[in-house]
């Protein structure tokens, strides 16, 4: 699923990756790909990893993970940061999710009693990247479905998200609702039907897998 | 990962412009004013321009080029006190012009690039600068709503550019060209010299490259560029 | 002329502050935070602070030492994901929190430090984070009026400054710093090298000495700032 | 006048001076004078003006001179400028006037129907700098005062100015009107009121002169 997210980022793409599985998608872009990954705590052009030893103190991604610049990389403030991302400058971003809402609703931040660190940039990324999506497990440790109808709860912000990653399936949020558009090996779309806490378009046609 | 390459010529950016476009044009005086780019823009041709600059520069530099080829429909500016050509288009009628404080200016330019609806500022408040602005209170303080400026355009002038648009000014020929050049959705900018990319530090970058669509090194420093002797 | 010098001991700056102050700190995890200065304001044990800062660090690191001595009252922060001691703190009430998006408080600080009064955004508008806030419309469309951010104090985390306090950071140690040594009256900065009046390029410093009351050069980097091996 | 205006400057002090008169403050203080000189235009740090043969293309102030730097100068940009002066970080602005009422209401940017060329930084220096000095001839090149009891033209801000240096006296501005503070030599009181279009108070102690 996170190499087929990765084939999500076209050419001359800014992207900004968030905390979790989708910041392994940069693993599956090749070496001379033309992109530009933003993290909000103040680069542009981030490098790969790097372990704790051969780590620059001063150089982490906003999930704390310790990364290195690029030939053009910049550094700039928080306010500048998500300048770029209210602006419209964000192509894409890539999110993770509690549950999604078959209108596009997305809610990664909160879970009320249990959860509740703050938002940090996830509001903002959610709501002004020109496009989201979300790279998820289909269902919760406990196997309930995170693609549903309404959202129980509180939202990121609302009818954001156009396209989910998931195990199972990719499956785009249409003005109809969640259509199933590829499928994981091996995975029939009764599977993911079931897994989907939401009515899903499935083609006629034949579907891709990946 | 590379980051992508943007330098494109001098007559293919401005090639984008559109008659009716709004324009953001750095510079404050000389320092930071686009020069090559106003000319190019002058032989495009590109009418009802709309010109957001901190100053009209002086009669015969600048953007003066453009008002004197009647290209200019409105100008959003601070002051004009050193360009009489433009203070007679204005008494005329021949250019509509707003005046802003000159850091409100800024900061709504800076809004528009930050993505912000407006900012809350009582400058000017009592005086003719407040006239037929919106009002609100905060905590029972009168301010007034400053919406944020976008443009179609950005001309910017940059010392030195990597090819992905990263950026650096030097002196007071910063001003507002860091501002301007979030706060188009085509920034195109013009830069004494464009190095490799890696060459400029990523510390010292002024403007991110991530805001800017398109790079241009001057082919020479004109004598636009030159020092004024008045 | 020449410009004044600023620098003081950390002794003597961190006795600046008082019982019930707002407090601005620096850093977005580890880099960029004044460890220093948060030791020194333990020891010195000012009571019923509100912090201001992007994260609360982690168990043992930066600001959970003035969580962990009982110093702080309230809390204005984006997410504390990384630190379970302030989050039960704040399960408990013993901590006030105040969560706000994370560039919507870069922005209010640095409202607070471009002297405008409140920013209007439309982050959150449709999300319970904009529960109670004042709203306003501008042509038709509602905006959240976020207001500016100021603080009593500023401390700052710098990798270079000279003694008039010019401000240069390195990396991702940026973040919040340069918009909170704007915010305050009281503008304190530790840095890991001060250097003589004029050895920083006017055109790199990240933060004018004008912003800044007070420098100290750090006399070791001691392991706070160290890579934290998780 | 320029001399007496120099000695308002304290020692620490961050200072910005208006174009014109107020510009020539600068050369009457010492060499070695602690003092931080701002201008609108991005700078902190200005040194000696230079003549166009020696001048940097790039380095100018407000007013459109070529300036240098001092050890210790910074450049920004224009929003960063104006943080400076909105956010209480100018100790003193110097500027000219042509009106100035005995509330302190300034006029110095606008003369309808004549002169209206825009108010660039003026406004926000007369209104935010924590204290706002006027440097000006006592009257106009026709002879008309400057200082009045009320301003007849549009304002830069109101009850802002708190002391005026003149080629004939300086008077602060008190909760009671205008104060004359100190003459200039071989000035005598009268002259300065018959001067002033408002009333004048007047010391009964001897006068300072400068």
């Amino acid at each position: 699923m996170v190499a087929r997210a990765a084939r999500e980022i076209a050419p001359g793409m800014v992207v900004n990756l968030g905390i979790g599985l989708p910041t392994k998608v940069v693993n599956h872009l090749p070496a001379d790909f033309p992109v530009c990954l933003h993290t909000e705590n103040g680069m542009t052009g981030i490098g790969p990893a790097l372990s704790p030893d051969r780590a620059d103190r001063n150089l982490i991604d906003a999930g704390g993970a310790y990364v290195t610049p690029v030939p053009g990389s910049a550094f700039f403030d928080s306010a500048t940061s998500f300048a770029v991302v209210r602006s419209g400058r964000l192509d894409l971003t890539m999110l993770g999710a509690f549950e999604v809402s078959e209108t596009g609703d997305l809610a990664n931040w909160k879970i009320p009693g249990k959860f509740s660190p703050g938002a940090g940039g996830g509001i903002e990324l959610a709501q002004k990247a020109r496009r989201v999506a979300v790279l998820t497990t289909h269902t919760d440790r406990a196997g309930n479905p995170k693609l549903k109808q309404t959202c129980a709860l509180p939202l990121s912000a609302s009818a954001c998200v156009t396209r989910i990653f998931t195990d199972l399936a990719v499956i785009d949020v249409t003005p109809d609702g969640f259509a199933l558009t590829e499928l994981a090996e091996g995975t029939s779309p009764e599977d993911v039907q079931r897994a989907t806490d939401a009515p899903l378009s499935i083609p006629d046609a034949p579907i891709p897998t990946f | 990962m590379r980051l992508p390459d943007k330098r494109t010529s001098i007559e293919a950016v401005i090639a984008h412009i559109k008659d009716g476009d709004s324009i953001m044009v750095g510079g404050f005086g000389v320092p930071g004013t686009p020069m090559t780019l106003i000319r190019a823009l002058v032989a495009h041709g590109a009418r009802d321009l709309t010109l957001i600059k901190n100053d009209a520069n002086e009669p015969g530099m600048g953007i003066d080029h453009l008002l004197q080829s009647g290209q200019v429909k409105r100008l959003i500016t601070t002051h004009l006190g050193l360009n009489s050509h433009a203070i007679g288009l204005m008494n005329s009628g021949a250019l509509e012009v707003e005046f802003n404080a000159q850091g409100i200016l800024a900061e709504r330019i800076r809004a528009g690039g930050a993505g912000i609806g407006a900012i809350l500022s009582d400058i000017g408040i009592d005086t003719e600068l407040a006239r037929g602005k919106q009002v609100v209170e905060m905590n029972g303080t009168p301010y007034l709503v400053e919406p944020a400026l976008r443009a179609d355009v950005a001309l910017i002038h940059a010392d030195t550019a990597d090819p992905f648009g990263n950026l650096a000014y030097v002196a007071t020929a910063q001003n507002f060209n860091p501002l301007m050049a979030m706060a188009a959705p085509l920034v195109i900018a013009e830069a004494e010299r464009v190095v490799p990319l890696g060459e400029l530090d990523p510390n010292t970058v002024h403007t991110p490259g991530v805001f800017v669509d398109h790079v241009t090194e001057l082919p020479e420093i004109t004598e636009d560029y030159a020092v004024v002797r008045r």
